[in-house]
């Protein structure tokens, strides 16, 4: 359908190009006084899936708004392939957004909606072109309703074709699946992924779904209140976050409070409320004093007190199992630690093993190398806002 | 369909309260009435000294409306109640002959009891005593009178004498203007097609006519208008036009530039008229008002102010004593000579009026 | 409700049976309900020329309301921040002064000797002899002008609705400016245009005044027409056949406009 | 913005005027031309007898016409935009009618009616301010109209959710958004209404309204006083708003 | 802060009242000739959480929007405790809503949308209660701005708060917590659920977090084009699904054909594709002739082509991975059968067991006591849009 050439590459000016480079220097955006986007640098590799995540609020909308150039940066510029279009209005770039509240045309139908980029670079055999995306999005036949006789997640639908069609350089999806059922919901990110690989076009993709951000992104950005907290491959930012933040945030964490007390080759040993825990050095961001010893639920598992031995393994004892629920493919634990802490398992509904119940005593065994320390100033809880509502938690 | 409009004295019988009720309506032509200014407990305020006169020597109460602007619009207002036999709420209206002529032809008019007017009697100046629409002066007594003729502006054209230049000079082609109303202009095209305007025939009327029609395609006539020449002569949009009178003596007394001439065809002479329609209440109210118009130093006092043509014998003299210099102005006080010869125009049967009415909407453009 | 029936129907259904009523009645003699209905075809064939003149000048002024309204009425709507009240004031307090004080004042500006017909004879648009009082420009003029507050106000009310969003989601579909506006904010603002050209259009097909003191007989209109025959002709058959004619022919446009317009929800 | 303020000054170029006659002397009552400076008529604006007693009435009228006229305009509009109703496509057209009626008839129409009636002696206040309504209201039904087409209806059932009842919804929903549509029709119809002279002429009995006044006034030239009028009702416009937007800036300082 | 003993509970005209049985009795709504919702049946008892789930369109906002009185039916009846409310006007019914589109009234401020219920009922202390609920949705100190001057989280949190502080009898949740990060989800979730069990509340809740639905709800209704395909408590649904598109549309399934070859005691045997399974008759929703066999991708695990033997247990031998994807807590397997068929298998990444590649042989075991049998007249595909574009797909 569309010409992927790499001599059809180069020229900012060709839409049907594939992606470019994306950056952003010292980019900052104050409302008022409020500073919404604060100081960011990013730069997104030219035919990159790049997922933004973050909680509500921290900017990740209004950092698309200044890509797409709705929005005027404050202070700080913003190239694509090396061309400053920091001043560029928004229809010279190329760059095309899906809007997180559709922002569809009420006046025009469905296939006009998505016609409509099309229509503007007089692009021709606009109806083929429609009729595909509306067969890719599944929306085929609706083509003449108007978007409030459409469902919410049909709405969001004809936003993610109205972008789509134009394939744009970059393509900024805010939230794009967020109305979707899970089934649609990957089928989309199927398609969105496929259709990324073959053009090339460069794709920067605000996200709640973490599993969604994890498959499909090449690299991961977590931001936090206008600032990125870490930026990586997804399997790099999950195994060895760099704050508590992005621990917590990302997946979820358990963090205990532990001291560093030596070194044993590669490893490094804390002592955690009396246990000796090794972490690999390489996932350690502070190798003295007081660490926050980390290892993600999934990587435990549980084991009646006492069954199991931990040569080599990780291992606290003397839990008791104080909460149990059901998601599906696995159940959650969590377990009350000797000193008040309340540690989450997760543990796949096999099937193959045992279910604990509340009251089982029990112990917490992982892999060393699946431990990961982190800097003990930061606050255990950053970024993991259910915190303070788990622990009041009637459940 | 709509019955007759037409009333008699016998189908619409009015009764007269003005033993009990001292009021009295009058509605007239704004500032046509004298007016001062005076101060009252420290503001400005505007006072009717002639009428406040009338108000403490009478003891009648008069509720004084300047609400008519426009002969036909008027009758507009009032055509419905009248031919209804309802009342208008009014007790005096102000009309020009014509539409005066119509109203006493439809029999909307309270006769009025000569015995209760002796000053009109006796000071009417005798070229309106008998007007051929109401001979007997039975139903109208005239407020003020005008002349209509020719103004034109001297700085810029040369003089104008007659009707005949202003319709064919080449110099003056589409700077003139003339008067909108019917009567006021084919009184002069007939005039020009050597028929009496008091007395003439479909036939000649047909031929006025086609006159006017010609100056019209020629493109000679610039506008037909109401009272709105007077600026555009002042302007210089036109340098010549049909007039009346007094608004020429108002703008002389600014721009001697402008002059009124009696165009060689002749002048006419037309009143505006103090009618009583039926169903007032106040007739012998109005009756005194109109006999306390028709004092001499009333009526000069008026005319002072006005400065149209003083229907009131005597006034001349009164007047030396309240503005000396207008007593000799031609345009308010015309010798007897000039007067005899206006002319008026010949009252009209309705269905008459209405197709000549057509005839001349059909060349101005209406 | 009702009152639209008391006040408005019962007298249009008067105006209909005048209009049938014979032509030959007069006050006199009383008017005779004969269904004459070759009143209409009177009036269509005597009084072609300004029928047509009106429609035409009220579609020119309407055209030129449109021209000049939507800038003004766009820029309040969005760049006037809390300026907006004001001035949308502004656009409405020059009608505070009277209407004929206002036209007065156009015909000094637009005099023969006014300082606009001397720049455009200085400029040679104009002719030496060249005037703009008593023309046709003069009487579209005062028309434009006497009704531009019919076409700004809706319009801004209209507009200040548009949700920014959709503007924004057009430029990021590489709508230009231009192209935004043609394709975004002029269809979201139909109803208040289409409502502000009706609320130009159709009372100045029926205007009269702006003819009558600022052009000459050549200019007059349908309403200089029925008002002569209304009040100095009295015939008053031929009148409400033309004023029949009019709100007829006024409907029909009226239909048709906003059919075409895609507004039907005005309706 | 530009083309905006171009506009602006058009519409201002005859307030111009009118505000420099306003400083007029004339040398005649006829002209209509800047003769010589004077502060007479601002000193003594009411100088013209009954000239200040019709602007206040005008301005009577003009107020409860545009109250009148706009409440009632309003409502028919959502009518006819919120409820299918029996012969609405019939009123609709309806509404167009009275713009498309040229206002001779329609004030003589109105007339006869009120002489019909039996009302012929009593016409005035009242029956020029019905007849203000009367023709304001398809000017306000047009205006809400255009501003209520498209209006979101699901935030209305979003108060419709949270306890407001249709009245409540409306007036604490619908109203502000409409808000600025019933302004723009509460503006034309003032103007309308102040403006009118021809549909009053019939009506007004022993009334007089200030176009009535000037158009009469105009026979035998207008007085400077006019102007006076002209700018001060302009000015007290524009204080009007300035005021309002002060007070409403206030407020929430205040709270 | 409310009422909630039992004598309090009764009186439909009290809003701070506890939840009440919802009934829906043959309730069909169209839209023209389209049928939204078809004969729907469907009774949510009182202070129960009520999670509706459906693909895309099939119906649910406009379900809720009948029940909330902003729809009329088409046909059938709604009533309320007993008391018929199909014909109510909106703001007599004792429900409240929160709004897929949020529908924030955008010339209020954040506060006085929050107030509007409150405010309409003439309650007292509006302010305190308001602040409160403020604080709960995270939203303190953002009372004075206006809605677009909030991100979409944000704005979704003030749709929340301003259904939840009227405290209705029945609250209608229209993916209220769609706009929102994992995290703050769940955080409201548990906020949501404390509510409902402290007032009881009757909740019915739209989402398409699976996981929300299964932790948080008493009953699952899965819809599919206008009806209700099956409803019941989350493990029940979970673990029999009655019909292919429940066992895909909730969770992912394996589906392989296969015939009734007998029975041994509580279990019948099929054969699918050569292999002897077993399934528990009671998850058995046909008995005989060609069925479905059915098992949930985390229940199967996989071993090395021989290194287990299946004593007891179920299993399909010879299949390849074709497939490896990281998900965060687990990994996702495609299987290729040797009759063409992929299988999916989730492994838990603990970390303990070792990771395929795709390429290596592999054996599939489950415990019988999860096969469930689905009458095989019905597509095994259905519910499971993603099928298409995952045999299509690239990757
Ligand atoms: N006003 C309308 N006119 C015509 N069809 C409509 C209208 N409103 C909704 N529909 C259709 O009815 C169906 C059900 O819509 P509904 O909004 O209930 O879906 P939903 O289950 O809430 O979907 P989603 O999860 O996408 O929000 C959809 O196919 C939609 O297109
Ligand atoms: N116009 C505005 N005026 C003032 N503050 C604003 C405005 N727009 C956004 N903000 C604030 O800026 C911050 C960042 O907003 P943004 O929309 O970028 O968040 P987000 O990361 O997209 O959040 P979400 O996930 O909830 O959509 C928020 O706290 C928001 O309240
Ligand atoms: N201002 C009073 C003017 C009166 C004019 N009457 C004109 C009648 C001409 N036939
Ligand atoms: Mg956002
Ligand atoms: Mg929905």
């Amino acid at each position: 359908m569309v010409d992927t050439t790499p001599q059809a590459r180069s020229g900012a000016d060709r839409r049907d190009d594939a992606g470019a480079d994306l950056t952003l220097s010292s980019v900052t955006k104050k409302f008022g006084a409020f500073v919404a986007v604060d100081d960011l640098d990013l730069v997104v590799e030219q035919g990159k899936f790049f997922a933004l995540l973050g909680p509500s609020g921290c900017g990740k909308t209004t950092t698309l708004r200044m890509v797409a150039g709705l929005e005027e940066p404050t202070s700080g510029t913003i190239t694509i392939s090396g061309q400053d279009i920091s001043r560029l209005k928004p229809y010279k770039r190329p760059v095309n957004t899906v809007f997180q509240n559709y922002a569809l045309f009420p006046h025009l139908d469905i296939f006009e909606n998505v016609a409509f980029g099309l229509r503007r670079r007089g692009v021709k055999d606009v109806k083929t072109k429609v009729d595909e995306m509306l067969e890719l999005v599944e929306l085929g036949g609706f083509g003449k309703r108007r978007p409030p006789q459409l469902s919410g997640g049909q709405q969001q639908r004809v936003a993610l074709a109205r972008a789509l069609i134009n394939r744009p350089q970059v393509l900024l999806l805010d939230e794009p699946l967020g109305a979707l059922d899970l089934k649609l919901r990957r089928q989309m990110q199927i398609e969105l992924k496929r259709i990324q690989t073959e053009v090339g076009i460069t794709f920067v993709h605000v996200t709640h779904d973490q599993e969604e951000a994890m498959t499909m992104a090449d690299t991961i950005a977590v931001m936090n209140k206008g600032v990125i907290e870490q930026m990586g491959a997804p399997a790099e930012l999950y195994d060895a976050p760099a704050t508590t933040f992005v621990s917590n945030f990302l997946g979820q964490s358990n963090l205990v409070k532990a001291e560093v007390v030596g070194r044993d080759g590669d490893t490094v040993v804390v002592d955690a409320h009396g246990s000796k825990v090794g972490a690999p050095a390489s996932r350690a961001r502070r190798t003295s004093g007081t660490v926050w010893l980390g290892v993600r639920p999934e990587k435990v598992f549980l084991a009646r007190t006492g069954s199991e031995s931990s040569d080599g393994g990780n291992h606290l004892g003397g839990g008791t199992v104080s909460d149990v629920s059901f998601i599906g493919v696995s159940t959650q634990y969590l377990v009350r630690m000797p000193w008040g802490q309340e540690l989450t398992v997760f543990e796949q509904n096999s099937g193959a093993r045992e279910a604990f119940r509340p009251g089982d005593p029990v112990d917490l065994h992982w892999i060393p190398a699946h431990t990961f320390l982190l800097d003990a100033d930061q606050d255990a809880h950053a970024g993991d806002e259910s915190y303070a509502a788990l622990t009041g938690s009637v459940r | 369909g709509t019955p007759a409009a037409k009333q008699t004295a016998a189908s619409c019988v009015s009764k007269d309260l003005s033993s009990t009720q001292k009021t009295l309506h009058f509605s007239n032509w704004p500032l046509y009435l004298d007016e001062k200014k005076i101060k009252q407990a420290g503001k400005k305020v505007t006072v009717y000294p002639s009428l406040a006169k009338f108000e403490r020597e009478s003891g009648i109460k008069v509720d004084y409306v300047t609400d008519v602007n426009d002969n036909a619009e008027f009758f507009g207002v009032v055509r419905n109640q009248l031919a209804d036999c309802q009342p208008t709420g009014r007790d005096i209206m102000t009309l020009t002959d014509w539409m005066a002529a119509r109203m006493v032809n439809l029999g909307w008019l309270q006769k009025l009891d000569k015995t209760k007017l002796p000053n009109v009697e006796a000071n009417l100046v005798s070229t309106l005593k008998s007007p051929s629409w109401d001979k007997g002066r039975d139903y109208s007594v005239p407020w003020q009178s005008g002349l209509t003729g020719i103004a034109y502006n001297a700085k810029l054209t040369k003089e104008v004498r007659s009707f005949d230049e202003l319709l064919t000079r080449p110099d003056l082609k589409g700077k003139v203007s003339l008067l909108s109303e019917m009567h006021d202009t084919m009184l002069f095209m007939l005039l020009l097609e050597g028929a009496d305007p008091e007395d003439f025939t479909d036939a000649e009327f047909g031929q006025a006519i086609d006159r006017l029609q010609k100056a019209t395609d020629a493109g000679q006539i610039r506008a037909f208008t109401g009272n709105e020449y007077a600026q555009d002569l002042v302007k210089g949009n036109v340098v010549a036009c049909e007039a009346w009178s007094g608004d020429i003596i108002q703008l002389q007394f600014d721009n001697p530039d402008i002059k009124f001439v009696a165009p060689e065809e002749g002048l006419a002479l037309w009143s505006d008229n103090m009618l009583v329609p039926n169903k007032s209440e106040h007739r012998a109210n109005a009756e005194k008002l109109m006999d306390f118009y028709y004092d001499p130093v009333n009526a000069a006092t008026l005319a002072a102010w006005v400065n149209y043509i003083c229907p009131v014998e005597g006034a001349q003299q009164a007047m030396e004593k309240i503005d000396s210099s207008l007593v000799d102005n031609q345009l308010i006080f015309p010798s007897s000579d000039t007067l005899a010869k206006a002319k008026d125009f010949m009252g009209l049967d309705e269905k008459t009026e209405q197709s000549y009415q057509k005839q001349f909407a059909a060349v101005i453009g209406a | 409700m009702l009152w639209l029936v008391i006040f408005f129907v019962l007298p249009t259904i008067q105006l209909i049976a005048t209009s049938l009523y014979d032509p030959n009645g007069s006050l006199d003699t009383g008017y005779a309900m004969t269904w004459s209905f070759s009143n209409y075809w009177h009036a269509l064939q005597q009084f072609q020329s300004p029928f047509l003149r009106s429609l035409l000048y009220a579609g020119v002024a309407t055209g030129l309301a449109v021209l000049l309204a939507y800038p003004l009425a766009y820029s309040i709507a969005f760049k006037a921040g809390r300026w907006k009240n004001f001035m949308l004031v502004l656009v409405i307090a020059p009608f505070f002064t009277s209407f004929l004080v206002r036209t007065l004042a156009w015909k000094s500006i637009l005099s023969d000797n006014g300082f606009v017909v001397s720049a455009l004879q200085a400029l040679h648009i104009l002719g030496p002899d060249g005037r703009l009082l008593a023309t046709s420009v003069a009487v579209v003029t005062g028309l434009t002008y006497n009704f531009l507050p019919f076409m700004v106000l809706p319009l801004y009310a209209s507009l200040e609705k548009i949700d920014l969003r959709l503007i924004e989601a057009g430029k990021d579909l590489y709508a230009n400016g231009f192209t935004s506006f043609r394709k975004i904010t002029l269809p979201l603002s139909m109803p208040g245009l289409v409502a502000g050209t009706l609320l130009t259009f159709i009372p100045a097909a029926g205007d009269y005044i702006n003819a009558e003191l600022l052009g000459t007989p050549r200019q007059y209109m349908i309403g200089n027409v029925i008002d002569s025959l209304f009040l100095v002709q009295l015939d008053y058959p031929a009148a409400a056949a033309c004023s029949v004619v009019l709100m007829l022919a006024i409907v029909v446009m009226v239909l048709f406009y906003v059919r075409r317009a895609g507004t039907e929800e005005l309706l | 913005m530009g083309a905006a303020m171009l506009v602006l000054l058009y519409m201002f170029l005859p307030i111009f005027f009118v505000v420099l006659m306003s400083f007029n002397d004339p040398t005649s009552r006829l002209s209509y031309e800047f003769d010589g400076f004077t502060m007479a008529n601002w000193t003594d604006p009411c100088g013209p007898s009954g000239m200040c007693g019709s602007v206040v009435t005008s301005l009577q009228i003009g107020f409860l016409a545009t109250v009148g006229a706009t409440l009632l305009g309003t409502l028919v509009a959502f009518a006819l935009v919120r409820h299918r109703f029996r012969g609405r496509a019939a009123t609709s057209l309806l509404i167009f009618l009275p713009m498309a009626t040229p206002e001779v008839v329609m004030g003589s129409s109105l007339l006869a009616l009120f002489t019909s009636a039996g009302l012929s002696g009593s016409l005035g206040f009242w029956s020029i301010l019905v007849a203000h309504i009367m023709f304001c209201l398809s000017f306000v039904v047009v205006t809400v109209k255009a501003r209520l087409a498209g209006l979101d209806q699901s935030l209305e059932q979003a108060a419709m959710d949270l306890y407001a009842n249709e009245w409540q919804a409306f007036w604490r929903i619908t109203f502000p958004l409409v808000f600025p549509g019933i302004m723009a029709a509460a503006l034309l119809s003032f103007s309308l209404s102040f403006d009118d002279f021809i549909v009053t002429n019939f009506n007004h009995g022993n009334t007089i309204t200030f176009p009535m006044f000037v158009w009469g006034s105009a026979q035998r030239g207008i007085p400077p006083q006019v102007n006076v009028i002209g700018t001060v009702m302009f000015m007290i416009a524009l204080l009007l708003v300035l005021g309002s937007g002060v007070v409403r800036r206030r407020r929430p300082a205040a709270a």
